[in-house]
């Protein structure tokens, strides 16, 4: 199904004349985003999870922590790292195997938005069990389940609220042989505040916010940026081969400084239900 | 599989999670839950967490591996990384190929290949949070994702493990009787036939034992196929339900 | 020679009128196994070696033992892993590569029957080096070299031989620095009975033992049993699209409990042998 | 991109290395440097040396991944073992992965590619000596190389990083101050039109810092275009002192 | 090949298996031995055990690696996991690679693949225990291995190692002669014209002593091709022994 | 590009011809070379490098070392290993991916030929760190950057320079708890002469030193040896499917030695240049 990958003329140009009228398929306003739904804390078996419907997008994020070793240069800081993966499950297009240039990219972008924004401490005490030899590592991984477009911000946001409900185990450790013990009980992971991501679409000359799928592959160009809930820029990625101009990013900085304020409360929200959700209840 | 650590059975006979020996954990099936499938079912099985894709029947690329014949069946089965209790590679394991190759065998024999001559039919199934018996788990909610895909089949497979457990054959184990129990037998079976598809046992049991836990997984997969035909035919009232929730969230 | 895979339809056809009227191409019973040949300890630089000769079919089990990290959750417990390489030259329709699914499969069925017979007992003393943090690892690795149909059981047969021929190096460790040499002197590794396995095909209607390639290739069904000397089912496997009735399987595990008895008398007789064998003599 | 640890800035208000804070690095660039590419260029920047090669357009193999429409570009960003503090393996990593796509993505910006049905472009990039902002100098030195292939292009790509350190909005970063500072920013443009076909950015920024460091990266980038200019004029002429050095040799 | 660890020639100037510097190891060859494959071969040297399967000429696929002038020749050497000291990875190394193409090169000169458009002849060689020289032995089986699949050659290869031990020339090293020795020459030859196939070599060695090197190989090459033709003109009356047998048997 | 690779039929008559009248197409004699620079200490980031143009063939060699464990049969000695990557840079014939049998051939005999020499003393005390446990690991890494023919003698002679102007930082070690941290003073790398590889090519019945790229592809059979500055042969390779005969052996064996004296010298000039080099000024 690999023509699937790539909109039909018609419908491109169907896209094109609604656009240049001012008009979204789904009734949209250029800037208005679809509807979104956070189940946070739905599987058992990850320390923190959360699922997230963004229009007909579904996302699944789970963070597994594990004690490992430090890398040489920060000795005493935790590790996190993010994969995702495109699952053949999500869409016809895309294909099992290793992840190719597409997930990594998408991987990247959200790795990146938490990383540099320091949302979560990784030079938190709590983070580092034994000074250079053994910290908590942060495994964050996101399923694509259904991809109804605009991957980029619903995995951000999924990643988010995973991290918002992890939990750490305590750990007992014995000073002499160094050995660590796990414990029973949990506590949160440490996190400063949140990050989200806005993502735009380019379509012939006008910029469009939270693509849907047809707009998704209709698009020449597109960019994503991560907003702390301080308001800062922790990272911006430009993609797609067709380009913008300066104040068209300035236009685009200023509407995700808008709109992130409520994904992070959305993020807020779901951080304040500690207890297992039915991931059955939700709408798939 | 080893040894026992500690009793799997309380004082009172009834399992750690308070089961009865025979009693089944609650399930839940749903189909069409993906839009961009051709079919789809996710089902919930104790903590187990499924979802199933079916896409199908389409051409094969690449076109060398099709068979003029008929189509073929494509089986992937994965664990989701975060499914287990450490965290998995993302890269297949020997356990999930093994998998993936008998349940697309279970499947080859309720569907009708010869009708679409090179074809595929493609079955992905995620497990996104593993509680034990997701085998059978993954074959039953793959049937509901084929008639949800619309395509034409001469049986159900439906699916439930049965083991050892403090000497005791029971039904439908839990991810902790499955790991530290004396035996496992997972089992798929087209109920209306009473034709085996499926059938692997771990650790020791006598004959008599895997008599007595085949016995069990018939009763269970009655139960079991119960609920498939439930779903099925829930469908499409669900739908219905469904449009008036929104309607009423609207409101 | 891809096609050589499938059987040809007069193949097919001869082979159905043969079973209904109740014959075998090589003149056996439905129940009578081809004659088998062990040929234990044959390869000088493995701890323990098997070769052998099943009808048509030959295998070449190896045993390689080496010391490594125990799993974390069994720190006192030797390892033991199974490989088999499904190699090209045993047949035209093997190719070259990384295990595909049907070795992984034949190869898992083996560990199977082993590990969960406890044969090996893999929490003996003798295979705990220094607790938590050295233990004997085994490799059991399986060469298909000719096959001629069930190279399963040949694969098990020769596998459980190789492992009644290993021998462990005895060690002297280092109290203080913990540091472990190897002594030239050997012990046999431990071993309590022995496990087989015996394969049915289902070919129309019928089930038959041991089939050879053809009717190997003309099966709706197999059924794997590994039955260890006392009695026990340690592992089951039922394979292909074919299906099996309650009624079938329990007449297989009746005749594979009769069968598997001579299979442990082979085994025992191989593990009398301690000398390197020739294994030119060997009758290819 | 996290804490820093020391001062990047020195009491004169420059840089480490000493330059200003609005200051490039020396930058080299030659075409034409391999003989069996079709074009090729050689770029230093600081210590960055980054050589690329260009081969096509060429027939597509596979044949299945060829488009009817158009010729297709592949480019592939690497980074040499040996370019790195830390010893880099062979094998490509997640971030050359990501750089290959975004970087094939703005060439494909500057090429007729509808004139080459069924073809490829190929661009080859290795950073042999790796000291900040590669990905800008690797499609600075693409574009050069495309030129020297002589394939028809309708603007050339030009690329800086700017970035904050010690609280400054600094152009053209160097390899610690990428590494250290609290913000990186590469920029690349088609200088003649404005357009940016490749952003990025990572670090802590505000809004008003992303304003002054594209302004920044505008002024950068017009010098650079210059310089690229002249490389590509200079190509004949340079030519012709190799072949009066090779005679002065001779003699 | 590195530092003398210990004395590897006895007092009276034999070597550690009693043999004389010049005296090759027992040498068994049987073809024939493999159902399956078009040609086998199984060659025990020494502690070496090799076997060896041949196919073709067959069609190659993928069909776009086909040559419309000759047949190709891949070839295939790979060393069992527990043929080594050390258990070795199933995955191939570096090594096995290596020796696969220069092993394939050698094979090519004696077969008339010009025969054979489009086709392939596929050699596949497997060390099942190893004892030094494998790759001399690899290329003497796979000659008799071509011969039983009947596929026409011009030649037969002959193969035979000679190295420095304890500062002498030696003929055939064994395993603990080519690990501690000072140097290893592996030489592989058609005996019949005297040309070299292959020739390496490791280890510190004066031009003198690769000189005399290749006097001893050739002698004892002489000695390994009257093996070859005995084991060839043997294979008829080998198989009218084995029916003999196994009337034997049945009595 | 596939078709590059192999010699088209009118260039190996050209050839051939060419030959069979005495003449090479660039003019030289058959024993001779072409012109030979070596640029040592090109990149910065590496702890060694070399840049050679050998004719048209352009090679880089950069070394990287760092700590690592040693080999358990060599527990006192450091540890060399040499990688070749057959750059889609330097060819149309070479694409990218995992190297290839052609470039781990070459690899293999560049390696061998040091290894072998010992000019590197990997048992050096400088390369031991703490025995058992710590030394250093060398990485020779040769990147292709412009085919022109024999690869094999240009790569072995970027190696070497390269290691020639390795240096090492020297160490603090602490006795206690073993840890070790490097510190900015460097030293160079223990080096006892020079190897360098000569390599002939054979067409025909002709024997030719040093081939260029037409004269690479038109070869039947290739030699290659390795020798010291001391006159002693560390490694031969004899490649492709035609043959030598055991006088030609020797004849190319004389004339390696004599032309090696030459190579040994512009080795040892090369480590001469302790300050970093301007690899702009170099000549592509």
């Amino acid at each position: 199904m690999r023509s699937n990958e790539i909109i039909s003329s018609l419908e491109r140009k169907y896209l094109s004349d609604l656009i240049a009228k001012g008009n979204r398929m789904d009734g949209r306003g250029f800037w208005e985003s679809r509807p979104i739904q956070i189940i946070p804390n739905v599987v058992k078996k990850a320390e923190g999870s959360a699922m997230v419907k963004w229009g007909d997008t579904v996302v699944l994020a789970g963070v597994k922590i594990q004690l490992g070793s430090p890398f040489p240069d920060t000795p005493n800081d935790g590790v996190i790292t993010v994969n995702l993966e495109l699952s053949p499950i999500s869409s016809p297009s895309h294909e099992s195997g290793p992840p190719g240039p597409e997930a990594i990219e998408m991987a990247r972008i959200v790795d990146r938005g938490i990383r540099e924004s320091q949302i979560i401490p990784m030079d938190d005490p709590k983070l580092c069990v034994i000074p250079g030899k053994s910290v908590w590592i942060l495994f964050v991984d996101i399923y694509i389940l259904d991809d109804g477009g605009n991957l980029i911000d619903a995995s951000a946001l999924a990643a988010m609220a995973a991290l918002a409900n992890t939990r750490l185990n305590l750990l007992s450790i014995d000073e002499e042989t160094e050995e660590v013990s796990l414990l029973e009980e949990t506590e949160a992971l440490p996190r400063n505040g949140s990050v989200a991501s806005c993502t735009f679409a380019k379509i012939n000359d006008t910029i469009i916010y939270d693509p849907n799928l047809i707009e998704d592959r209709g698009k020449s160009a597109r960019f994503s940026v991560a907003v702390t809930n301080e308001g800062l820029v922790s990272s911006m990625q430009k993609g797609e081969s067709g380009t913008f101009f300066e104040e068209e990013i300035l236009t685009m900085l200023e509407k995700a400084s808008e709109r992130t304020k409520e994904l992070h409360n959305l993020i807020e929200q779901s951080s304040q239900a500690p207890e297992l959700q039915e991931m059955f209840r939700f709408d798939f | 599989m080893n040894k026992e650590k500690r009793s799997l059975l309380l004082e009172d006979g009834r399992r750690l999670d308070g089961r009865e020996l025979h009693e089944l954990r609650p399930i839940t099936m749903r189909t069409g839950v993906l839009d961009r499938a051709d079919g789809s079912c996710y089902l919930t099985w104790g903590n187990n967490k499924i979802i199933c894709a079916i896409y199908g029947p389409r051409e094969l690329h690449p076109k060398h591996l099709a068979r003029p014949d008929k189509a073929i069946v494509r089986v992937e089965y994965r664990l989701a990384t975060f499914s287990v209790d450490e965290r998995k590679s993302p890269a297949p394991r020997r356990r999930e190929y093994e998998l993936s190759k008998i349940l697309a065998e279970s499947i080859n024999k309720i569907l009708f290949l010869e009708k679409f001559p090179n074809g595929t039919i493609d079955v992905f199934i995620t497990v996104l949070d593993a509680d034990g018996g997701t085998r059978c788990a993954a074959l039953t909610a793959a049937s509901l994702g084929l008639a949800d895909a619309g395509i034409p089949m001469n049986g159900i497979l439906t699916g439930c493990a049965v083991g050892k457990v403090d000497g005791k054959m029971v039904v439908d184990l839990s991810d902790i009787e499955d790991k530290e129990g004396e035996g496992d037998m997972p089992i798929v079976m087209i109920h209306n036939t009473g034709e085996l598809t499926l059938l692997q046992s771990d650790g020791k049991l006598t004959v008599e034992e895997v008599k007595e836990g085949l016995k069990l997984a018939e009763t269970a997969i009655g139960k079991i196929y119960q609920m498939q035909r439930k779903a099925l035919l829930a469908k499409y009232s669900q739908i219905e339900d469904q449009l008036d929730e929104i309607d009423d969230e609207e409101e």
